[in-house]
Formats: structure tokens, C-alpha cells, sequence
């Protein structure tokens, strides 16, 4: 077992004998700069982006429109009624949390357990999970109905003489939440100070070097700043992974801790996690496939990533369905009728319909990915996780909507219907979500740069078993083109 | 390449500040990293674009204190979520929820493990930046202009020229035996080493301006104001309803208080009782009080009486009340004092009249009616009856056995 | 590609019980019947119609079986993951989790009471307290003698499939060298994580929940399971070290391989505590008498000593003895803290259990549980022991070997 | 290109940026603060009156009681703004002339109220009640200030809720004998604390604090 050759266009082997390179077409460190710096100096970007762009911003607009008409008007241009009181905000505000969970969880969670394929699709993750976290913020802020007075969430001394009730679980999600957001910005920027300095000492323009100049606050990559970075790099991932999964639950404790049918059961808070987690990943897969394409990142988010992510996707499901499947038998076995009803009433009341496409897209969707063929195909990868995504939303509507509208007194029973302004704003944070996403692909570095350099052969190669072949470098002076390496890599111990 | 004689590069400029030598790869930076650190300087460094493995150890860095700092972060932000919660939800505000005890030690881990954790993260940014003493903008490396690559595929180290053991042709030797494949040598600028002076006075003027808004607000805070009270949100503070002697446009005079319509009896008030309302048997003046006389009907009287008839009868009755002394000195034409309640035609007056006098006025006395409930006004005519007597006492009306001390 | 010394190491290692075993066996299955024979009088001699002994027996059971489970899915978790690291370890954690035909007749003192018409552990087998109750009542189709029967077979059929199949064919490995068989085991790995988290949820549930059978609780299989992986890493960490104190893998398995299992252990501390608190949280905090009551048992008469124990030397004390890496990187401290871990884990089966037999009389102990711990063990090592019979202590020819044994934390 | 776009006083005056940059959210948080409490906002409002009526003279130097104008105080939840009747119970003789009671004589023939302006006005969710404070001792010093030695009535307490509050939990040193609540002269004869404390157990005086006790 000396050297090993793979063919060039897929690494998704599953022979035990060899670790599957993680990146493809014998990748230096200069093509790594090259091929992702280059996305963001463009002077334009392609015209798909434009129409891209076009779209969700004029979603966006449409969500600050309907933002704006809600505060003027009144939480009342919500369908929300009696009994149904949390509807799409809280249901759209725990998808958008649950969509944030992949990115802290494939950058710290996954560094923790030393799976270096990771290192491609990081920063795209935790980019996503900032947006995710700011499209979820919106909903509850709005909901309060007085969006004005959001800072009360805050302990602050006031001159009303009163504090926040830390004893109630929305408080514990303004802390949660604020806190996963701040985690997250920090660690996603930790990150991308080094690539910073690459796209900095890259720019041609002087307005570009001032930009990404201050930004990377002047790194110099050197041997002492390494050895903190690495050290805060691993601390944050340890801190960040409880947090993420701390979010999810306090999410979870919103409606477990009440006494409502359907909500209150103690499986909550890991299922909720679980469900995070998969929603996120395959929100994830169903970007990166076609960012990957449209932006020449193939030989560094190869199919092997997607392959990985989707196999995470079908072990979550897997947990999201165990979940349904307690909870169901549970409801039988307690005796509880209330229980019993909420439960029967989900899958078989007035909203059946949405109870049953969560779980074809949740539950019997993701058993694709059992088929190596659906992992590891784009399309098919693509139409499984947009299933998921559906119906993770679907999860949340049926948890929130069929406890709530048939509430213990049959006469506060409700339909609930969303209004337009429901729907403008469910779409419109997709369009807010998708515009930030787009500024980040045009001005910062998609792929985790050094992060992937790091994880080439050669350098890990110091202790390791993998000995390459020795390195042959062009050092010339000036026309120095890096130092090409066998590109054999491992993913992982 | 090591038999290759390394580029060196320089440029105008002031004073050597540091010697910037580029490596092949990473492996022979490690082996010129170790060279280096044994030849004992102090203000080295190596520029690679990612971590190397074994670097450490070449440069010999000791481990970083930031985990302690971190630590310590955790430490406190459990410290300060409990301290804070205890504080706020059982003591300084303590308000029953649910049934919940005021310090509910499950209720309050959630947040105190966030805090714990916002508050490491922050320590571990906050602390990996200010080891590493970044932002630093400005640095003698980025002179050299392959430096560049140093984040991208270059392979550096930098011996800096402030360095005590630092002397120029030494240090560029020890580069080249370490195998450096090309040195520049980086120069301080001869421009721009000092602050502006522009940039103290932006500064300054900033602060100077910054004084402004606290001043405003000083002085609007020490002075009476006309505006009425700033809310800068208003919300729920005006509502769209009628409180008390509020103003609305669509009554006559502007009352958002409707008067009672012509005839209604408010509960209570209906006045069939005769000598209580009105003082009057038929035609004759009650000369019996109406309601129970008691020392406490008394003493309300008294205070009634020296709320709304002192002013002018003053309270001995005597008719000297500040506001009838007041207008008699300034001489008011039209003004006329009170009589005495002591006079004899106010004396002999029965009782029911007394209340008629103070229910409807007599004379240029004004009706009390408005102002003084039926009860206090028998309180006040009972009280004037003592103050009469008072004045008008008999040996009969002492005690017997104070009647000798006044003799 | 191995390097050198990597290959060199796992040939130059003594990898096999060989002789210990042959010594270890009958002692520790000689001890093992003493100790249960001698539970048995002491369970006999109370007069309580056995009732403690089988509290005490289920207790010390489910705590041996946790073991086994927990050893389970650490070898289906790394095949799964196509884990490198765990290789040099993974034999023993395949030995500690295919000893299911000694635990199912070891658990036949649990089940055939049960089936002969014993009610002194499960209320619901009663049908005197089942007549009138309306919620024994309601869950009778489930919570029945039969039935019982029949799940608790299935329950082994599937653990007894799913670890021969993975200590066979890696077995089969250290003599063919097939590298497919590592890939057959990935492959299967992933159904049997489902067969797994159904059946430890489900056993967990009749075994242990329906001894208080009005009580419920969703999240009550994952408490079991987080407990189970914790015990049985640090089983694998334990006879890692016992098998190196007596001179085998010392080369095999390094500090690497405790530094790796150590932060296992200290993540599952953090996860037990997760669902532990989520638990005890979501009860509390709703506050409905159906639910706490399993918790005000826990809580009074004595039993809330019991309870605040867990919390700590479950939970805060491990974390914080755990937290550093030196900690986890030497052998012995790491030793310390996975008996301590196991002295926990037992409490918390204890705590399970034993408020069912004695609410008000807070929490008993005696030498019959001692008894008990010590025949169980000792019968399931002496098990271990046979399993592992004269094959190799470390698959040998896994292709992913030398990574395991090249392995570096950073 | 070598060098950093950056000169090299860019780092020399990082201590500067620091400062400057640390300042910043301390001075706007209490610019916030100072600017935005209600000691700035509400307290020392004094509008113009229609009519220059002076509580100095009325209430000082005369000695008229509070309640001979504002007649609803012990038994209703308002504080009545008098009718332009009660003016002209003494007014209709005395400097019945002047100019500047004009508008209380216009009032007082056309029947048009005279728009007195409110001073002490509380928020709409607010809901106070002036009986039980009056009733139970809580003297009008208390909330108005020595309203006797006003010329113009001058709003000098915040009225804000923590100053509701503060009271509402510690009443004892706000507690004076009924009969003096509108004595603005009193002064307590023995030590406050032991005064209000009596005083409080005497009147059974148990303020809440519950949030519906103002906000109903």
C-alpha cells in the first residue's frame, strides 16, 4: 500500500484500505488561494447572480413592507386568533434557529471530532447559520407586538424598577438565542481573519486593501499569533458545541415546559436538537450544490462533503422519526386523554394534511440517502433535502398549530388560517436569508482557506502515519507558484 | 535549492527594521524556525498561511495562557448570571410566578450556562486578539513585497531589527545557512511614523463637541420647562378614552364629563328626608339635629368648618379669616365681612336655618353645596353650635368639679 | 500505509489473554456463583418474598447490562463513522458487548418471577392491582405478562445477532485480512444503531419505567442509553488498563487512545447531565402531580440525599475532574475517574429502582447488594473472558489499524 | 506592491482609537440615562396657566386648605381641578375687577370651563388613585411638593414607576397622621421611622406591588 490513485472525479470510495482525499485535481496552495479568492475580486459577478440577487432582495423588501404594515397596524394582520396565538412568527423563528444549527455544528462539532472534511464547507455553514439566526430573530422581536419597547427583554436598570422574569423559558431564548448569535459571529470571524489577510494582500485596489485591511485587523500569519489562534479556534468550537445544542432545548423548553397537549413531554429538548441539526445540514447540501457548481468549488466541496452531510441528514431523521415514534406510544401509554386526543387530532384532525407531509418529507424522505447512489448524487441529494427543509417547517407547524387550536375548552376551538401578510413574511425571510447569502458569496471567502491548507497532506504529515512522498518545491524568487503535493489526504483519524 | 544563493532585496527607506527571509516549504522553515531560536533572539517570528505541525515546538512557544483566561470568563459568567438572577427575581423584584419559589435554581440554569458561555467565548476573543496584540495594522514585515504571500503560499520568518541581538549582516548570515531562498530587508518609512497632529485634533474636537449633548440636557434638566413630559414613545401612554375633567371637542364647553340630565337622583340622594336635606319641617327650620351628634361629628366639623368657612369667618367664627382680612386691607369695594357667628341673630338661629345658610348662601355668602356633602354640613352646623357655646358658656355648663377652680 | 514502527509495534505486542484466561475463568465465575448463591439466602432469609432481592437483582442487573449496551454502541458508533482512531481499542469493547447469552439467562431471575406469577417487581403483573386501577388498566395491552415475555426475547435475539455478527466478523478478520469485512460491518452498522436505539428504549421502558407503571416519561430510553455509553467507555477505558497493567496492548494502546476516550467520557458526563436535567426540568417546571410524583419520591425521606449525590458526583464532580487534558492523558487518573463513573452510574440505576421499594424508608443497602454486584460482574467478566477466549485483543489485520496506532491528538 | 496601505502611526496611536472607541458606548449609554430619565423629561414642568393663579398666595399666605378647591381628593380617585364657581366664591367681590381674572369671569358667565392645564398628569396606563393615598396619610408634600410656596405649580417629583415603587415598598417614611396630610408645614414630633412604622400597623397600610394594582 505505497501510493494511491484515485480516479480524478470521485473520491466517494468506500474501500477501507485508503482514506478518500479530501480535496480533488491535485490542489496546491496557491490553486486554493487562486480558486477561492478569486470568487470574491471579481470585479462583477456573473449575471445569474444579478437575477439571483434581484429576487431576494425584492423578497427582502417585501418582508420589511410587511414588517412594517404589521407595526403600524397591529399583530392583528397575522391570522393568529384565539386560541392560536403562536403561528407562523414562532414557527418560522424556530425553523430559522433550527436552520442556524448547522453551522456551529459543522464547525465545532465536527473539529472536535477531528473530521476534516469540514474544513470545505465551515464558513459556507456558518455563514448560513448567522443569517438563519438574524431571519429567526425577526419573529419574536415582532411578535411582542410592540417591537419598539424589544429592549425590555433586556435586564437593564429602568426607571420602572423591574427585571425581566428569568423564571420564564422566552427570557431563557433571549439569552439563548443572543448568545448563540454572538458565539457564532465570533467564531465564523475568528475564522476568517487569516483569509482575510489573503484576500487583503491579494487586492489590487486600494479601496479593497483599506476594506479587508482593517477587517483582518493586520494579520501576519506568524508562528506566535498561530499557536493563540489555534488554542481560541479549539476553545470556541468546545464552548460552541454545548451552546448549540443548549439553543434547541431552551427552544424546546418554550413549549415543553407548559402544560399543553402535544407540547409538554420531556423528549423535547434532544429531539428538537436533532431536528436542528437536520434541517440545517440539509439546508446546507441543498445550497452547496448548486454554490459549488456555479462557483468552481467542485474539487473543493467535492461529493465525498455532500456524501458526509447527507449521511448526517439520514442519521438525524432517523432520531427525528424515533422521536415521533415515543411520543406517540408515550401519549398511549400515559392514559393521559388530553394527551391521547392531541396526538390523534395531529396526525388525523383539521390538519392532517400538514401532519402528514412532515412526516413522508422527514421521516420516509431522507431513507433515500440509505442508497449510495441518492448520496451521492446532485440532483437527488438536492430534491431529498429541500423534502427535509419542507418538512422541518411542517414539524414546527404541526407542534405549534394542532396543540394550540384544539386548547382543553372545545369552545376556544379556532382554525388557523394564515393571511398574506403570514405568507409575505415566510417568503420574505427566505429573501432576506438568500440576499445575505449572496453578499457573502460576492465579498468573502467561501471556503475556510487556510483551514483547508491546513488539512493538504503534507503538513499534518509531521506525526502521522501517512508519510507522502517528499515535497519537491519551485522555489524561484519571484516566480514562486507554490509547492505542488500528491494530493492524498486523509479525512479524518 | 540550498547550494542557490538567496535574492536579497532591498530598498530606500530609513533604518533596517526587520529582515524578512523566504522558505522553500514548511519543512525547512521548521528546521531554520529551530536554528533561529537557538541563536537566541528574541523578536522573531515565522509567517506561514496555515498552522504547521512542529512549529511550536521549532520556535519553543510556551503554551498559551488563554485557557486560564478562559477560565476565568466561565467562572465569572456563572458568577454574574446567578449573582444577577438572585439579585433581580429575589430580591430587588421578588414577584410569584407560577408558583415558582423566587430563587428557582432550575429555572435559572439555562441563562447562567449561556452567561457562562457568551462570557468564555468573549474572554477567548477578546484574549486571542490582545495576545497576539492585534489590530496591528502596521507592521516592518508588510514592507517586504513578497510578504504577500505569506498568506497564501509563501513560507516566511522575520527577525526584527529591535531585537537586542539584532545587527544586520548577522542576522541576514544566519537567514542564508538556514536556507532561505530570498531576504528583503524592510526599512522603517520615511514617512508617516509620527500621529498627525490632525488626528489629536479630530480628537479633540470630538470631545470637545461630545460635552454638548450632556450640557443640553443639564441645563434642560435644572430649568422649569414648558413642554410637557418627554416620552420619546408614547404607545399606550395617551389612550384613546376620557379620564376626569379631561377636554373633548364634542361636548358644549369642551367637558368630557357629562353632567347628570336635569331630574336624575344619584343612589343615596334621594332627598325625601326633608329635614336632612333641606333643614325644614314644611315650612319650619329643624331645630333638632337630623343626624346622631357625637364627638366625632365634632370634631369632622371642625375640620370642615376650618377648611371652607375659616378662610373667611375665620376659626373662631369671629368673622377674621385671612381672606376677609385681606380684602378689607387692600379696601375691595364690593367686599362685605362676615358676620359673626357669635352675634345674636346668628345665635338664636335654629339649626336647620345654620344648614340652609351653608347649603345655599345667604347674603354675599356663596352656596357650599357643591363642595360640601350633606353629613359634613350638619358636621359644620354642629360644630358652629359648639363654637357659639363657647363663647357663651355658663357656670351650668362646667363640670361640677372644675367649677370651683373657676371660681 | 503503515509506517514502520506502526507495524512493528502491533507485531511486537502481546495481544492475547492466552494464559489469564484459562486462570481467570473459573475464578471469577466460581466467585460470581458464590456471590449470587449467597444473595440468594441472604434475599431468602429477609422474608419479604424476595421483594428486595429482586429490586437489588434489577438494579445490579441493569447496571451490568449498561455495560454491555454502552460497549455496543461504541463499536457500531465507530463503524458508522468509519472511525480510525478507535481500532486499537474496539476488540474490547466487541468482547465486553457480546456476552448477551450470559446476561439473558442472568436476567432470567428478573423475567421468570414474571412469568410464574411473581408480582413482587412489576405492579402491573398483578391482576388484583390492575382490576379497578383505570390507568393499569388503559396500558394492559402493553404492560402484560406475555407480552413482556415475548419483548424481552426479542430484545436479546437482536442484541445477540447484532454482536455476534460484529465480533464474528472481525474476528474473522485478524485471520483473512478481508478488507471487505470491515466494509460489510460499516454497511450494517447503521440498521443496527436502529435496532439498538428501539430496543435499549424499549427494554428501558419495561424493565425500569414500569415499575412505577403510571409514570411516563418520552425522554426516559435516552437516559437509559446515556448512561449505558458512559459506563461502558469507561468499562473500555478500565480493561484497556487492567489488560496493559497485565502486560498486553502496552504498545497497542496509548495515551492517545485514553486522551480520545476521555473526552468521550467527559462529553457523555455532559450528555447524561443534559438529559437528566431536561428531564427533571420539563417535570418540574410544568408541575403536574402525575409526573412529579416520581420525582417527590426522590426527593423525601432520605432519598433526596440520594439525588443530589447524582447531580454531583454524576455530573459536576466528573466535569470538573474531567475538564483537563492531563487528566484525561494519564492512565491511572483517567482509571480513577472511570471507576468513579461507575460508582455513579450504579447509583443512578439504584435510583431508578429502589425508591419503588422503599418510598418512605429512604434508601436501603445491605450486603445482598453487594452480593449481588459482585456475582454479576464477576459472571459477565467471566464471560468477557470466554468471549474473548484466544483471539487477538486488538483486530490486527483492520486496515485502518495503523492510523489508530499512529494516532496524535492535538 | 510592499508596504501596508496602513502608515505606521496607525498602531502608534491604537491606545488612542481604544480609548476613543471604549468611550463611545459608555458615554452614549449614560447620555442615554441621564438624558432619558424622567428627572429630565417630566420633572420641573411648569405651563403657563389661562389664568396666573398663585397657590403661594392662595394656600400660603392665606392658609386656604387644599380641599376648600380641590374638594374630590379624599373620596374620589381624581383630584378635581375646582369649578370656576369655587373662584367665584370669593372672587365675584374680591378684585372682581382685575384683568387678570378675566377669564374666570368670562368662564363664569358663558359656562365654558377654563382650560386649566394638568402638571401632574400620569400616563394612561397608569391608573392612580387619590383617595387611598390621601385617606391613609400619604401627605401631598409627598407627591407635590411645597405646592404653598409656588407662584406657578411646578412639577418636582418624576412620577415614574421605580419612584412609585420605591414608596409603595418602604411607606413608612412617607406616613404622617391623617388630619395633617395637607398641613405642607408638618414636621413629625417623635422619629419618622417610628412614627411610620406605627403609623402603618395603626392603618393597616400594606401597599401592593402587584403589576394590576396600577396597570388594570
Amino acid at each position: 500500500m505505497s501510493t494511491i490513485t484515485l480516479p480524478a472525479e470521485d473520491n466517494t470510495t468506500d474501500d477501507p484500505r485508503r482514506r478518500a482525499p479530501l480535496t480533488m485535481g491535485g490542489q496546491t496552495l496557491t490553486s486554493i488561494t487562486e480558486t477561492v479568492a478569486r470568487i470574491a475580486e471579481r470585479p462583477r459577478p456573473p449575471r445569474a447572480w444579478y437575477v439571483a440577487f434581484a429576487v431576494s432582495s425584492t423578497l427582502t423588501a417585501a418582508l420589511i413592507l410587511a414588517a412594517i404594515y404589521l407595526i403600524a397596524v397591529g399583530v392583528g394582520v397575522w391570522g393568529n386568533n384565539v386560541p392560536v396565538a403562536w403561528a407562523f412568527d414562532i414557527v418560522n423563528f424556530v425553523f430559522w434557529v433550527g436552520i442556524g444549527h448547522a453551522g456551529t455544528l459543522i464547525s465545532a462539532i465536527l473539529f472536535l471530532f477531528r473530521q476534516r472534511w469540514r474544513t470545505s464547507v465551515n464558513r459556507f455553514a456558518e455563514a448560513m447559520t448567522i443569517f438563519a439566526v438574524i431571519c429567526a430573530g425577526i419573529f419574536p422581536a415582532i411578535h411582542i407586538g410592540r417591537v419598539w419597547f424589544v429592549y425590555w427583554l433586556a435586564p437593564y436598570v429602568n426607571q420602572m424598577a423591574v427585571w425581566p422574569n428569568f423564571r420564564s423559558p422566552l427570557l431563557w431564548d433571549v439569552f439563548a438565542v443572543g448568545t448563540y448569535a454572538t458565539v457564532s459571529l465570533l467564531f465564523w470571524y475568528l475564522g476568517m481573519i487569516p483569509d482575510l489577510a489573503t484576500l487583503r494582500d491579494r487586492a489590487t485596489s486600494r479601496v479593497r486593501r483599506i476594506a479587508y485591511g482593517i477587517f483582518a485587523l493586520g494579520w501576519r500569519g506568524s508562528g506566535r499569533q498561530w499557536h493563540r489562534y489555534e488554542r481560541a479556534y479549539m476553545l470556541l468550537a468546545g464552548l460552541a458545541t454545548p451552546l448549540v445544542l443548549s439553543v434547541h432545548s431552551v427552544v424546546s423548553f418554550d413549549f415543553a415546559v407548559s402544560v399543553v397537549p402535544g407540547w409538554h413531554t420531556t423528549i423535547f429538548p434532544p429531539y428538537f436538537v436533532a431536528g436542528a441539526i437536520f434541517s440545517g445540514f440539509a439546508m446546507v447540501v441543498t445550497l452547496m450544490v448548486p454554490a459549488r457548481a456555479f462557483f468552481g468549488l467542485k474539487d473543493l466541496v467535492t461529493l465525498r462533503h455532500l456524501e458526509n452531510m447527507n449521511k448526517v441528514i439520514l442519521a438525524t431523521g432517523c432520531m427525528v422519526g424515533y422521536a415521533y415514534s415515543i411520543e406517540f406510544f408515550i401519549a398511549w401509554y400515559g392514559g393521559n386523554p388530553y394527551e391521547q386526543f392531541a396526538f390523534i387530532n395531529r396526525a388525523f384532525g383539521p390538519y392532517t394534511w400538514a401532519y402528514w407531509i412532515m412526516v413522508t418529507c422527514n421521516v420516509v424522505a431522507p431513507q433515500a440517502f440509505w442508497f449510495k447512489k441518492v448520496r451521492t448524487t446532485p440532483w437527488m441529494m438536492v430534491i431529498v433535502c429541500i423534502l427535509v427543509n419542507i418538512g422541518m417547517w411542517f414539524e414546527r407547524f404541526v407542534i405549534v398549530v394542532t396543540s394550540l387550536s384544539r386548547d382543553y375548552l372545545p369552545s376556544a376551538w379556532e382554525y388557523y388560517r394564515p393571511t398574506a401578510v403570514d405568507i409575505t413574511m415566510l417568503l420574505g425571510s427566505f429573501g432576506l436569508f438568500f440576499t445575505l447569502f449572496l453578499l457573502f458569496c460576492r465579498y468573502l471567502p467561501m471556503v475556510a482557506m487556510a483551514e483547508v491548507k491546513a488539512v493538504l497532506p503534507h503538513h499534518h504529515a509531521a506525526g502521522d502515519w501517512q508519510t507522502p512522498a517528499p515535497a519537491e518545491p519551485h522555489a524561484n524568487g519571484e516566480s514562486h507558484q507554490g509547492i505542488r503535493y500528491p494530493d492524498q489526504v486523509s479525512e479524518g483519524h | 535549492m540550498a547550494e542557490k544563493e538567496p535574492t536579497i532585496a532591498d530598498a530606500p527607506g530609513g533604518a533596517v527594521a526587520a529582515l524578512v527571509a523566504q522558505f522553500a516549504g514548511p519543512d525547512e522553515l521548521v528546521e531554520a524556525a529551530s536554528q533561529v531560536r537557538d541563536a537566541g533572539y528574541r523578536y522573531w517570528d515565522t509567517h506561514t498561511p496555515y498552522p504547521i505541525h512542529g512549529m511550536d515546538r521549532a520556535m519553543g512557544i510556551r503554551p498559551t495562557v488563554l485557557p486560564w483566561m478562559v477560565l476565568a470568563g466561565g467562572v465569572a459568567g456563572a458568577a454574574a448570571a446567578l449573582l444577577m438572577q438572585w439579585w433581580m427575581n429575589a430580591v430587588d423584584y421578588p414577584y410569584i410566578i407560577s408558583g415558582k419559589p423566587l430563587f428557582s435554581l432550575p429555572a435559572f440554569i439555562p441563562v447562567t450556562f449561556e452567561l457562562i458561555v457568551l462570557f468564555s467565548a468573549l474572554t477567548a476573543f477578546v484574549g486571542v486578539l490582545a495576545l497576539n496584540q492585534l489590530p496591528q495594522l502596521w507592521h516592518p514585515v508588510f514592507q517586504s513585497r513578497r510578504f504577500a504571500r505569506a498568506t497564501s503560499d509563501g513560507f516566511f520568518l522575520s527577525i526584527e531589527a529591535r531585537d537586542p541581538k539584532f545587527e544586520e549582516s548577522r542576522a541576514a548570515e544566519l537567514l542564508q545557512s538556514a536556507g532561505a531562498v530570498a531576504i528583503d530587508v524592510c526599512r522603517m518609512p520615511a514617512t508617516g511614523r509620527e500621529v498627525p497632529t490632525g488626528v489629536y485634533w479630530g480628537v479633540a474636537t470630538l470631545a470637545i463637541l461630545a460635552i454638548l449633548p450632556p450640557l443640553g440636557v443639564a441645563w434642560y434638566r435644572s430649568g422649569a420647562k414648558k413642554l410637557p413630559r418627554i416620552h420619546p414613545i408614547l404607545d399606550m401612554d395617551a389612550q384613546p378614552k376620557y379620564r376626569a375633567q379631561a377636554f373633548n371637542p364634542l361636548f358644549p364647553g369642551g367637558m368630557a364629563s357629562r353632567p347628570a340630565v336635569p331630574g336624575t337622583i344619584a343612589q343615596g340622594e334621594m332627598d325625601e328626608n326633608t329635614a336632612l336635606y333641606l333643614g325644614k319641617l314644611g315650612e319650619q327650620w329643624v331645630d333638632e339635629f337630623p343626624v346622631p351628634v357625637s364627638m366625632e361629628a365634632v370634631q369632622r366639623g371642625r375640620e370642615r368648618f376650618n377648611i371652607y368657612c375659616a378662610p373667611c369667618h375665620g376659626l373662631t367664627g369671629e368673622g377674621d379669616g385671612m381672606v376677609s382680612q385681606r380684602a378689607t386691607r387692600r379696601a375691595e369695594p364690593n367686599w362685605v365681612p362676615p358676620l359673626s357667628l357669635h352675634a345674636e341673630p346668628v345665635r338664636v338661629q335654629p339649626v336647620g336655618q345654620l344648614y340652609n345658610t351653608v347649603t345655599n348662601g345667604i347674603r354675599t355668602m356663596p352656596p357650599y353645596a357643591s363642595q360640601i356633602s350633606v353629613e359634613d354640613r350638619w358636621a359644620i352646623v354642629l360644630y358652629v353650635k359648639a363654637l357659639q357655646r363657647s363663647q357663651h358658656a355658663t357656670l351650668d355648663d362646667v363640670p361640677e368639679e372644675m367649677r370651683e377652680k373657676l371660681r | 500505509m503503515m509506517r514502520p514502527t506502526a507495524t512493528l509495534r502491533i507485531h511486537d505486542d502481546h495481544v492475547t489473554l492466552a494464559a489469564l484466561g484459562a486462570r481467570a475463568f473459573p475464578l471469577l465465575a466460581g466467585i460470581g456463583l458464590a456471590a449470587l448463591a449467597l444473595a440468594a439466602v441472604l434475599g431468602a432469609v429477609r422474608g419479604d418474598g424476595f421483594s428486595y432481592f429482586f429490586h437489588s437483582y434489577l438494579t445490579n442487573y441493569c447496571f451490568v447490562l449498561s455495560i454491555a449496551l454502552g460497549a455496543l454502541f461504541f463499536v457500531l458508533i465507530q463503524h458508522a463513522t468509519r472511525a480510525g482512531w478507535s481500532v486499537a481499542v474496539r476488540r474490547i469493547s466487541e468482547i465486553l458487548a457480546a456476552n448477551v447469552s450470559v446476561l439473558l439467562v442472568l436476567f432470567l431471575p428478573v423475567l421468570a418471577p414474571v412469568l410464574l406469577g411473581s408480582h413482587a417487581l412489576y405492579e402491573w403483573t398483578s391482576p388484583a392491582a390492575v382490576a379497578g386501577d383505570h390507568l393499569l388498566e388503559h396500558k394492559s395491552p402493553y404492560l402484560n405478562v406475555p407480552f413482556f415475555g415475548i419483548r424481552c426475547v426479542f430484545y436479546f435475539a437482536v442484541w445477540w445477532l447484532i454482536t455476534r455478527f460484529f465480533l464474528r466478523r472481525s474476528v474473522q478478520q485478524d485471520h483473512s485480512g478481508d478488507a471487505s469485512l470491515t466494509l460489510s460491518m460499516e454497511r450494517f452498522s447503521g440498521p443496527a444503531l436502529l435496532l439498538f436505539a428501539v430496543t435499549v428504549t424499549f427494554a428501558a421502558f419495561d424493565w425500569l419505567m414500569s415499575l412505577e407503571p403510571r409514570w411516563f416519561s418520552t425522554i426516559y430510553g435516552i437516559y437509559y442509553f446515556s448512561g449505558a455509553i458512559l459506563a461502558g467507555v469507561a468499562a473500555i477505558v478500565l480493561a484497556a488498563a487492567a489488560l496493559q497493567a497485565s502486560g498486553r496492548l502496552t504498545m497497542s494502546v496509548t495515551a492517545e487512545h485514553y486522551h480520545d476516550l476521555g473526552k468521550l467520557l467527559f462529553g457523555f458526563v455532559i450528555f447524561w447531565g443534559y438529559i437528566a436535567f431536561s428531564q427533571y426540568m420539563l417535570i418540574w417546571y410544568a408541575n403536574i402531580p402525575e409526573e412529579t410524583v416520581y420525582y417527590l419520591a426522590r426527593q423525601t425521606n432520605g432519598w433526596a440525599g440520594v439525588s443530589l449525590a447524582l447531580a454531583f458526583g454524576h455530573l459536576l464532580v466528573p466535569f470538573v475532574g474531567l475538564l483537563p487534558r492531563s487528566m484525561k492523558r494519564r492512565k491511572g487518573v483517567l482509571a480513577f475517574w472511570c471507576v468513579w463513573l461507575l460508582v455513579f452510574h450504579w447509583l443512578d440505576m439504584y435510583w431508578l429502582v429502589m425508591p419503588n421499594y422503599s418510598p418512605d424508608a429512604g434508601p436501603p443497602f445491605g450486603l445482598i447488594d453487594v452480593a449481588l454486584l459482585v456475582g454479576l460482574v464477576c459472571l459477565y467478566l467471566a464471560s468477557a473472558v470466554r468471549v474473548a477466549g484466544g483471539e487477538a485483543l486488538v483486530p490486527i489485520k483492520d486496515p485502518r489499524l495503523g492510523e489508530s496506532l499512529a494516532l496524535e491528538n492535538f | 506592491m510592499g508596504g501596508s496601505v496602513f502608515p505606521q502611526w496607525i498602531d502608534r496611536a491604537r491606545p488612542l482609537f481604544g480609548v476613543v472607541l471604549a468611550i463611545v458606548p459608555v458615554y452614549l449609554i449614560v447620555m442615554a440615562y441621564y438624558g432619558g430619565s424622567p428627572q429630565t423629561t417630566d420633572v420641573g414642568y411648569m405651563p403657563d396657566q389661562p389664568v396666573p393663579f398663585s397657590h403661594a398666595l392662595h394656600a400660603g399666605e392665606l392658609g386656604i386648605d387644599c380641599r376648600y378647591c380641590h374638594t374630590t381628593v379624599e373620596k374620589a380617585s381624581f383630584a378635581a381641578v375646582p369649578p370656576t364657581s369655587v373662584c367665584m366664591n370669593c372672587h365675584e367681590r374680591i378684585a372682581a375687577d382685575t384683568a387678570l381674572l378675566l377669564p374666570v369671569r368670562e368662564s363664569w358667565a358663558s359656562g365654558e370651563p377654563i382650560p386649566w392645564v394638568k402638571v401632574h398628569d400620569l400616563p394612561d396606563f397608569a391608573y392612580f388613585d387619590h383617595s387611598a393615598h390621601v385617606s391613609r396619610g400619604v401627605g401631598c408634600l409627598e407627591c407635590h411638593g411645597r405646592i404653598d410656596k409656588m407662584d406657578q405649580v411646578r412639577q418636582v417629583a418624576s412620577l415614574s414607576m421605580s419612584w412609585c415603587l420605591e414608596c409603595h415598598r418602604n411607606p413608612e417614611k412617607h406616613l404622617r397622621p391623617v388630619e395633617f396630610v395637607t398641613d405642607l408645614d408638618w414636621k413629625p414630633s417623635e422619629d419618622q421611622a417610628i412614627l411610620g412604622k406605627r403609623l402603618r400597623q395603626e392603618n393597616n397600610i400594606n401597599p401592593s406591588t402587584d403589576c394590576s394594582t396600577c396597570h388594570r
